[in-house]
Order: structure tokens, then C-alpha cells, then sequence
């Protein structure tokens, strides 16, 4: 049974490993992105059933802890290209980091 | 009984396994930013939900069943939300890629 | 079992290979989400070390945060103007970089190999005084009782790492709010996303934290945690960072190392002397230190990364 | 080999990346990255170090392990110094490097430059 | 025994508190108040680091307190020897010394609750202080980490208070240095705790042997504190930052803060490593030390600006350092000299280069530059202040009486009596250059000429920067049992295990 979640474990994460090579070719950020995406929930998958096979105490947690962080770094990622990909930032917020402080 | 619930444990793991396998093939090979989304989003909804649900009966405990599914359910709103912040970005600067 | 080291070598070489891109990415946005990811696969790693609050920390604070506040400076510093690029190294200078590096890295893994044996270890001293502590998390036990002198002076290293970020404002700056962390007008699919994500990720961060005394988990971790949530609802702009001069901040800055010195005075006056917690009382006096810190925690970390005041923000 | 060892070498090899970045490039922001590449592969040392020290019915040494914890807030702690700094360094200078030779907009509140 | 606390030992406890709860003070109650409260602080430490030398003079034994009542190797001693009580002594009086003369340009304006730049200052001077106090006292390899991020955050904000952009980036050099040079000292930590389980000096200084893992990390922890040291070639973050500072902020910086990292190194080399058979590292370092001398000194010499030529100055006189290492290993009959003229070249580098930069923080507000150029017969119109930086410049020179003196006189017996005659060339060479930087400064200043002060210096800040000038006159003064005193608790070679 555990080599069998093992064989799992490495058949997704080998996946998601394949899926980076978006992160490297892009060619626009957002794919960039959206392979980092399928990367923390691979990841996460990985991490359940190695954990399970290995039974490492508190694992739950440690998922839901990436579970959280997953969705805080797609959000700070749309977020941070916001600008770049679309004119419809808000002017006046970013415009008084550049100029009033000179 | 728990031969059974290993069984099926098995084969939701392996349809989850698949699922990823789908999603990188179609992040990789997908033409456009927009149909790779789409991939993308099959693979983290399903591909996760399935490992989880074949991880459920082997929780020792109600508990970590119960952190399972909210590890799903988490993983499940982020992907709906940024997909549809991402797709938006797109269809915004679809002249700018 | 003979699964295991094949993903293990899997891994390390996908640790590899990412680390590696995030030196060679051309772009700083490839770069960071490199050490995202990387950050990510870490915590697989420290969790095969058998290290879980090692993890979540790495996975919370070394990937996570550190993760936005390189992707939120790399935002604002184009949204500057600013020109990213210095001059390109020359190829001599990379030659002898590399050499040194490999021959550093090499060094590193001989050394690393020829540790000697049998290992050292601290498990049998850590183990004998857990009992006085009332704790089952070692982790913890260290963290807040055999080495609480270096918790809590890392905790002011925090409040002088705040300090120093604030003393880089213009002077008219000072006392205003940081500027928004949030980039985009408000979206619905963020707000929608906040308002569920925000409160479930309070409740996992508080549960990480109590569960802490005894298994995996903490005052970090949690507050990590915390302050994540507080970072989305700040980007979803939903709610804006605070003035740096409102009390109530300063005071939660510096609640945890302020509270952590107390009762390590109070050790003195009640116990066998400073950070010494009285026998029978030392769980609950953790928990309360543990409490304060995880309010610190979350507080601090969000604020560094907001940054500097600056004059358009809390009028 | 054991996933100890295994972390072991896959530190010093992050560390010698890490370490190559810092010196080859450029950019203060990407230094940055390095210096924290750098960080995460000390911390896997400390790592295996703790893996090596399993005894007395725990599987690792908790005294390194809380180390690390230390070490990856102070870490964090220094990158958000050092991104403040780049940044206003940009805001004021027009530019992010460490050479005033490329700054594009000098600031000329100061009297003088180094003096040479 | 080794990590039991002894009578006396909470003081050392008192000592890193006081400045630590003068930080989260100031910080929570910010304005007007932080100023208040670092000024408080200051003659309670200072009071605090005599009460210390006092019980090491008085039971001749290292001052020892074991945190939290665990005992090395699971907890944390704190330890006080004789090097340490003279180094906290000597810290509280340039603090005091820098807080004073601060108060001039750093006191929050009128009208204002509270403004950027003092509660900068203020919160930062008293950080500083008490990471060089965890630095002095710490007995543990993992907590003295901790102390040298404390220095790092607490000194670079002080190099770019001023938010010019030349400022900023010498900050910013600063903190990749400092930072890079943490990670190796961190990495060596790791190393040593691998190899013997615990990061306590005293319990590693029975345990290490000659190991691969022992040499790695005294390489990694070595090279990561000569950053933070600036030693030369590692020095170029140093000058711009220094001589950029603030006046109050560059005594401090250049009096004290690069000391703690060296502090380090002696602790490393004298304490954790004396049974590692290491001439060669004493040869390596003497070398660099040699280097730094020369180098430094012909840079200062070149130097238009009066700060940066006080800076530079800093590099060779660290570099007079590093000669400790060749000059005082081993339990030879020259070695005590070797070691009383390293310490007292801390002390007299120390006192003098403070004494210099708030003399030449004076000049450049009366006369509004600081070029060396102009400064012809500036001497009349600021006396005071000319003979600041007249008895430092003695000091750093090396000619009697002054505490340099006495330092440079002990190595150079030491190297005489060692046989290492290239360090006594090397001595008497940076003396030379020494006198040729300082003369380059006063004799155009004490030549006819006239020059306008656009405000005269105040006569209390001159007091202050003589006054530390006098204490490294005065060092040259020291007696015998001033080098007994810091001979306690340095652990003599007992034979290589």
C-alpha cells in the first residue's frame, strides 16, 4: 500500500516537475503563474501521500499551512502584474510612491 | 472492509495522479494562455480532490479527515478566484502578452 | 520501501534544478515565482527530515511572505521607473564566481559527508527537560524555555528591522500609513475570495498556533499564518495598513519581545532567575509569552512588508 | 544514501548557487534572492545536522530544528530591510544600483559626492 | 561548575536588558520620549559595565550566568571575562560620549510629536548597545548570531538617516556585506553544532579536534566576521559608510560596531580554537592586517574630505588588529604582550576614532565642508577641536604618551622578542604613514589663514570629543594590573588534545 501512495507521490510530482517548464518558457507571466499554481497543488498532493507513507506526526497542518500560502501567493502574484498586464490600476496609489518622495 | 477501502483508496489516488498528468499535458501543449487555464484548473480541482478522497478512509482521525477536506476546499477557492483574476488580466492585455 | 529514495533523489534534483533557475532567470517576476515554488518543494524536503514546524515555517515565512515582498518590490520598482538592470557582469569575473562556488559547494558536501560519528545531539537533554516544561512539542520547549534568550532577542531584531524599514520614509512622511499593498481597484472575484479565504485561514492559523504546545506548529508558524491573511486582505483592499504612529500598533509590535522580557524578569523574582518559569506554572506562563508573540508575529510581518510611510497613504 | 545526506549535499550545492548569484549579479534585488538561496541552504544543513541527532525517542535533534525556525525569521527580517533600502535607493536616485555612476536622476541635496 | 552561575552573574543579565527594554521604551512610546529614554539608559549602563568590572576584578574569575537556569550545552551562559568588563566600560563611555553630542542634531523639533530621524537615532544608538553587550557577554556561538543581526539592523538605518542617495547605497553595501558575512558565520555555527552538539565556547573549546568539519567552520566563521571587520580586501563597503553617517553615529560605528565583529574573531580563535595547531592562520591574517595597514593608510592619505580620510584611517588601524594573531598564539613568553597590545589597540583605536569623528562632525557644521583643502587656519578660530583630532591623531600614530602608543610598543615587543620581524617593519611603516595622514590635516589648519565659521562649535560637544581624545592619551597611562585584569579568563593553550 505506502509504495503504491509513494508511486503516486512521484508520478505527481514528476508531473508538475514536466509542467514547470512553463515557468521557464512563459512566455507570458500569467503562465508563469499558472504553472506555480498546478506546482503547490502537486505539491501539496505529494506531500499527503509521502507523508502518509512515512507517517510523519502533524502533516495535516503543514498542508494546510501550504494550502493558505498557496492561494496568498496567486493572489500577490495577480497582484504584483496587475499593472503590467493592465492599464486599469488605480493612478493616484502608485503615482505617490514615485513622485512625493523625491 | 479495509482491503476494500484500500481499493478505493487506490483508484481515486491514481484518477487524482491522472488528473495532474492531464493538466500538465495541457499547460504544456494548449495553444493559448486562456485554454491553458482551463487545464490548469481541472487539474487542481480534480487531480486534489480525488487524492484527498482516496486519502480519507486511511485518516486516523476525524480531525485530520476533517483538515483534508478544508485543504481541498482551500485549494478549490483559490484556484475559482485567481482563475478568474488571471482570466481578466488576459482578457484585459491580450494585446500586451 | 525501496520507493523512498528515489523520490528522495527526485527531490533533491527538482530542488536543484529550481534553485537554479531562480539565479538564471532573466526576469525577476521568473526568478521569484522560482523561489515560490522553491520555497514550496522545501517544505517537502523538511518534511522527509522529519521537521514539520520547520516546514511550515519555510513554507509560511521563507517561501510565502518573503515570496510577496520580493514579487511587491519588484512591482514597485518598475512601477518606479526605476531602471532594474546594472551592467552585466564580465565573463572573467563569472569564471572565477563559478569556480569559487563550485569549489565552496564541494567543500561543503565533503564536509557535510565526514561529519563525525557517532552524530551530536541535544534529543537526550531536550527529552529529560520536557517534563518540567508541561509540553509536548520539543520545538517549542526550546524555542520558549532553554533558548528563550535568543526568541526573544529575535524578536527585537524584528522590531529593528521595522524601525530601519520606517527610517528609510521622506521626513514628511513620518507618521502617515504605508502605501497600499493592494495594486488593483477592488475586484470581486478578490473580495469574494477574501471574505471566505480570510476568516478559514484565522482558524487555521489559531488552531497551528495551540496545537503548538504539543504537537507541530506555534506561535510562528500560526502568526505566519496570520499575517498572510492580513496581507490578502490588504491586497484585496478591503482594509489599508494602519498609520506607524497609531498606539495600538506600536503596542502589538512590540506586545510579544515586550511581554517575553517580563516574564523573564518575572522568573527572576518568582523562579530560580531570569527566563526560569516556576515548576507547575512554566505551560500556561509559555502559552501566554507564545500568545503575545503570535499577535507580534502577525502584526510585524505585514508591516515590513508594506514598507516605508508614505505621504499619499492614511490621510 | 539517506535523505539526510541527501539534504546535505542538496545545501551545499544551494549554497554555492547561491553564492555564484551573489557575486555575478548585478542587480541589488536579485543579490537579494541569492542571499536568501543562501540562507535556505545553511538552514538544510542545519537540517541534517538535527536528522543526524534522532535520539532518545525523537526523530531529530529539536535544538537545531528551533535554530532554523530563528534563522528564517531573521532571514526574513533582513530582506525586508534590504528591499526598503533598494527601493528608496530607487525613488531617489533613479536607479538601483550600487555605482552612482549610473544613477540617472542624482539627487543634488547632497553638498558633495565622494569627493575625489 | 563551567556554566554555573556565579555570585554576580544576574548583573550581566542587567546589562543586555537595560538597552533592550530602552528599545521596545522608545519604540512604543516614541517622540520626545525615546530621546529621554536613551539618555536615561546611559549612565545606568554605564554604572552597570563598572559594577561588572568590578566583580571580575574582585573574585579575578569570569562572571557566568546560565539563562533560564539550563546550563550549556541545552541553554545559554552568559560570560564575563576581563576583556569583555574593559570592552563594556569602554562601550558605555562612547555611548555616552555619542549620545550627548547627539542630542545637538537629533533632538525632535518643536511642534512635532515625533519625527523620523531622532526616533531613528535614538532607538538605533541604544540597539547597538545592547548587541554589543550580548557580543561582550554571550557565551554561545547560535545567541552571538543573533547579537551580530542585532549590530547589522541596528547600524545600517544610522549610515543612510540622512536618506541622500550616496547614503543609501553605502547602507545598502553595507547590509549585503554584513549580511553575507552572517550567513558564513551561520553556517559555521551549523558545522560546529554538527560536529560536536553544542554551540557553548567554553564546552567547545574542550571538545574540538582537528577535524575537517572544525576547519571548515573556523574558515566559514572567519571570512564571514573579516566582512563585517572590513578587513582588507573586504573593506569597501566601509569607507562610504562611515564617513557618511552622522558624526555621533560614525564614532559609534567606526569606534565600536567593527570591533564587535572582531571581539568575535578573538573569541573564536583565543577561546573555541586555542588547541587547533594554527600558525599558518595567524601567518594569513597577520598578512591581510599587514596589507590593511599599508593600504588604508596610503588611501587616507589621498583623501580629500576629512571624514573619509578618518575612515580610511579606520581600515589600517584595524589592520593593526590582525596582528594580535601571529603575535599573541601559544602560551609563549612574548604571547601576553602579543595579546595586552591587541586589546589595548581596541581600546586606544576605539576611544581615539570617536574622539576624531565628533571633532570632525564639529568642524563640518562651523565651517558647513569638510574638505581638507580649506580648512587653512581653522585651528584659531576652533582650538578645541583641533587638539581632538591632534591627541587622536597621537593615539593613532603611535607616539608616547597615548594608548596607541602603549599598543603599538607591546606588538612590537611581542615581534621583536617572537622573531617575526616583518610585523615590527610593518608597525613602524603604518606609523609613519599614520603621521603623514595626520599632519595632513594639521598643518595646513594650524597655518595663517582665514576661514569663516558660519557658527562657532558649542564648548560642551568639543568637551565631550576631547574628553574621549583624553582617555586614549590617557590609556598610555595603563598599569601592570590593568594587563593582569585582561589576562582573566583567557584560556592559555593547556596542549592540543
Amino acid at each position: 500500500m505506502n509504495d503504491l501512495l509513494l508511486a503516486a507521490a512521484g508520478f505527481i510530482l514528476m508531473t508538475v516537475a514536466v509542467g514547470f517548464a512553463r515557468v521557464l518558457r512563459g512566455p507570458a507571466d500569467v503562465d508563469r503563474m499558472m504553472a506555480a499554481q498546478l506546482f503547490a497543488t502537486g505539491g501539496i498532493a505529494a506531500l499527503l501521500l509521502v507523508a502518509h507513507a512515512t507517517t510523519v506526526p502533524g502533516v495535516e497542518d503543514v498542508a494546510l499551512g501550504l494550502a493558505l500560502l498557496g492561494a496568498f501567493a496567486s493572489v500577490a502574484f495577480v497582484n504584483g502584474r496587475a499593472d503590467s498586464t493592465t492599464e486599469s490600476a488605480e493612478p493616484e496609489a502608485e503615482s505617490s510612491q514615485g513622485e512625493d518622495r523625491t | 472492509m479495509s482491503f476494500a477501502l484500500d481499493v478505493f483508496s487506490l483508484a481515486a489516488i491514481g484518477a487524482g495522479a491522472f488528473f495532474f498528468f492531464a493538466g500538465m499535458v495541457g499547460l504544456l501543449r494548449f495553444p493559448d494562455s486562456l485554454t491553458r487555464l482551463h487545464a490548469l484548473t481541472k487539474a487542481d480541482n480534480l487531480g486534489l480532490g480525488l487524492v484527498v478522497l482516496g486519502l480519507l478512509p486511511q485518516a486516523g482521525s476525524l480531525l485530520a479527515a476533517l483538515k483534508l477536506i478544508i485543504v481541498w476546499v482551500l485549494v478549490l477557492l483559490s484556484g475559482a478566484a485567481t482563475s478568474q483574476m488571471i482570466g481578466r488580466a488576459l482578457r484585459k492585455g491580450e494585446d500586451r502578452k | 520501501m525501496n520507493l523512498l529514495p528515489i523520490i528522495d533523489v527526485g527531490l533533491a534534483l527538482l530542488v536543484l534544478g529550481i534553485a537554479t533557475w531562480t539565479i538564471a532567470a532573466r526576469e525577476v517576476f521568473g526568478a521569484v515565482v522560482g523561489y515560490v515554488v522553491y520555497g514550496l518543494l522545501l517544505s517537502l524536503v523538511w518534511v522527509r527530515l522529519y521537521a514539520p514546524d520547520v516546514a511550515l515555517t519555510e513554507a509560511a515565512v521563507g517561501g510565502g511572505v518573503t515570496g510577496v515582498l520580493l514579487l511587491t518590490a519588484g512591482a514597485r520598482l518598475r512601477s518606479g521607473g526605476g531602471k532594474e538592470a546594472g551592467e552585466a557582469t564580465g565573463l572573467p569575473l563569472r569564471v572565477v564566481a563559478a569556480v569559487l562556488s563550485l569549489l565552496v559547494a564541494l567543500g561543503l558536501a565533503a564536509v557535510v559527508l565526514f561529519l563525525p560519528e557517532p552524530p551530536a545531539t541535544l534529543a537526550p537533554e531536550a527529552r529529560a527537560g520536557l517534563a518540567a516544561t508541561g509540553l509536548g512539542n520539543p520545538i517549542t520547549a526550546v524555542l520558549i524555555s532553554y533558548r528563550s534568550f535568543d526568541t526573544m532577542l529575535e524578536k527585537i531584531v524584528l522590531v529593528l528591522a521595522l524601525t530601519g524599514v520606517w527610517s528609510v520614509a521622506a521626513d514628511g512622511a513620518w507618521g502617515r500609513a504605508p502605501a497600499p499593498i493592494g495594486r488593483m481597484a477592488p475586484d470581486g472575484a478578490l473580495t469574494l475570495l477574501t471574505q471566505t479565504l480570510a476568516p478559514l485561514g484565522i482558524v487555521v492559523g489559531l488552531h497551528i498556533f495551540w496545537v503548538g504546545a504539543d504537537a507541530p506548529g506555534g506561535a510562528f508558524q500560526g502568526g505566519a499564518l496570520l499575517a498572510a491573511m492580513w496581507m490578502i486582505v490588504m491586497m484585496a483592499r478591503l482594509a489599508e495598513a494602519p498609520r506607524i504612529d497609531a498606539r495600538w500598533l506600536r503596542l502589538a509590535l512590540i506586545a510579544g519581545p515586550a511581554v517575553f522580557f517580563l516574564a523573564g524578569l518575572a522568573g527572576v523574582a518568582w523562579g530560580d532567575g531570569f527566563f526560569s518559569y516556576p515548576p507547575g506554572f512554566a505551560k500556561p506562563i509559555i502559552l501566554f509569552i507564545e500568545a503575545f508573540m503570535l499577535l507580534t508575529i502577525a502584526v510585524t510581518l505585514p508591516m515590513l512588508v508594506a514598507g516605508p510611510p508614505s505621504k499619499g497613504a492614511g490621510r | 544514501m539517506t535523505p539526510a545526506v541527501l539534504a546535505g549535499l542538496v545545501g551545499a550545492a544551494v549554497v554555492g548557487l547561491g553564492l555564484y548569484g551573489l557575486i555575478v549579479d548585478p542587480q541589488p534585488l536579485r543579490k537579494l534572492l541569492a542571499f536568501n538561496l543562501i540562507g535556505s541552504g545553511v538552514f538544510l544543513i542545519f537540517g541534517i545536522v538535527a536528522r543526524r541527532g534522532a535520539a532518545a525517542g525523537f526523530e531529530f535533534d529539536p535544538v537545531p530544528q528551533a535554530m532554523v525556525i530563528t534563522g528564517i525569521v531573521v532571514a526574513f527580517a533582513a530582506s525586508a530591510l534590504a528591499v526598503a533600502l533598494i527601493l528608496r535607493l530607487s525613488e531617489t536616485s533613479g536607479g538601483v544600483s550600487l555605482d552612482p555612476a549610473v544613477w540617472t536622476k542624482p539627487d543634488d541635496k547632497g553638498e558633495k559626492g565622494d569627493g575625489q | 561548575m563551567m556554566g554555573a552561575t556565579t555570585p554576580g552573574g544576574f548583573l550581566l543579565v542587567l546589562a543586555i536588558l537595560l538597552p533592550v527594554g530602552g528599545v521596545l521604551l522608545s519604540f512604543v512610546l516614541g517622540g520626545r520620549f525615546a530621546e529621554r529614554v536613551a539618555l536615561a539608559v546611559t549612565p545606568l549602563g554605564l554604572a552597570l559595565a563598572l559594577a561588572i568590572a568590578a566583580g571580575v576584578a574582585h573574585s579575578g574569575q569570569p562572571l557566568v550566568y546560565a539563562v533560564g537556569g539550563h546550563p550549556p550545552p541545552l541553554g545559554i551562559a552568559l560570560r564575563a571575562d576581563g576583556i569583555s568588563a574593559v570592552m563594556l566600560v569602554a562601550a558605555a563611555l562612547i555611548f555616552a560620549a555619542s549620545g550627548f553630542y547627539a542630542r545637538a542634531k537629533f533632538s525632535t523639533p518643536p511642534g512635532v510629536a515625533e519625527s523620523r530621524a531622532p526616533l531613528t537615532f535614538w532607538i538605533m544608538l541604544q540597539a547597538i548597545w545592547a548587541a554589543l553587550t550580548i557580543v561582550f557577554v554571550s557565551g554561545d556561538l547560535f545567541n552571538l548570531y543573533v547579537a551580530l543581526e542585532l549590530l547589522t539592523f541596528a547600524a545600517v538605518p544610522l549610515v543612510c538617516i540622512d536618506g541622500r542617495p550616496e547614503t543609501l547605497a553605502a547602507a545598502l553595501r553595507y547590509l549585503l556585506f554584513a549580511l553575507f558575512g552572517s550567513i558564513c558565520y551561520l553556517l559555521g555555527a551549523a558545522l560546529f553544532f554538527g560536529a560536536y552538539g553544542t554551540l557553548d565556547i567554553a564546552l567547545l573549546a574542550q571538545r574540538v579536534h582537528p577535524l575537517p568539519a572544525v576547519w571548515a567552520a573556523a574558515a566559514l566563521m572567519t571570512a564571514g566576521l573579516l566582512a563585517k571587520t572590513a578587513l582588507f580586501p573586504l573593506h569597501l563597503w566601509l569607507p562610504p559608510a562611515h564617513a557618511n553617517a552622522p558624526a555621533a553615529a560614525s564614532a559609534v560605528l567606526s569606534g565600536l560596531v567593527v570591533k564587535g565583529s572582531f571581539f568575535l574573531l578573538l573569541r573564536l580563535w583565543f577561546y573555541v580554537l586555542p588547541g587547533l595547531p594554527a600558525p599558518a592562520v595567524g601567518a594569513v591574517l597577520g598578512t591581510l592586517g599587514s596589507a590593511a595597514i599599508l593600504f588604508g593608510s596610503v588611501l587616507a592619505l589621498r583623501q580629500a574630505r576629512l571624514k573619509l580620510l578618518i575612515a580610511y584611517s579606520t581600515i589600517a588601524q584595524i589592520g593593526y588588529l590582525f596582528l594580535i594573531f601571529p603575535l599573541a598564539s601559544g602560551a609563549h613568553s612574548w604571547s601576553a604582550d602579543g595579546w595586552s597590545g591587541g586589546v589595548m589597540q581596541i581600546l586606544a583605536h576605539a576611544f581615539a576614532k570617536a574622539a576624531m569623528f565628533l571633532a570632525a562632525g564639529l568642524l563640518a557644521e562651523s565651517l558647513g565642508h569638510d574638505q581638507i583643502a580649506k580648512l587653512t587656519g581653522a585651528a584659531r578660530k576652533m582650538p578645541l577641536t583641533f587638539l581632538t583630532l591632534g591627541l587622536g591623531g597621537l593615539s593613532l600614530m603611535g607616539l608616547p604618551p597615548s594608548g596607541g602608543f602603549a599598543a603599538k610598543w607591546l606588538m612590537l615587543r611581542a615581534s621583536v622578542a617572537s622573531g617575526q620581524w616583518l610585523w615590527a617593519l610593518v608597525i613602524l611603516a603604518g606609523g609613519l604613514l599614520a603621521a603623514g595622514y595626520v599632519y595632513r590635516i594639521l598643518a595646513p589648519a594650524l597655518g595663517d589663514g582665514a576661514v569663516a565659521l558660519k557658527a562657532p562649535p558649542q564648548r560642551g560637544r568639543e568637551a565631550v570629543a576631547l574628553s574621549l581624545a583624553l582617555v586614549a592619551v590617557a590609556l598610555g597611562f595603563a598599569p601592570n594590573s590593568f594587563f593582569d585584569f585582561i589576562e582573566i579568563g583567557r584560556p592559555i593553550v593547556m596542549g592540543t588534545p
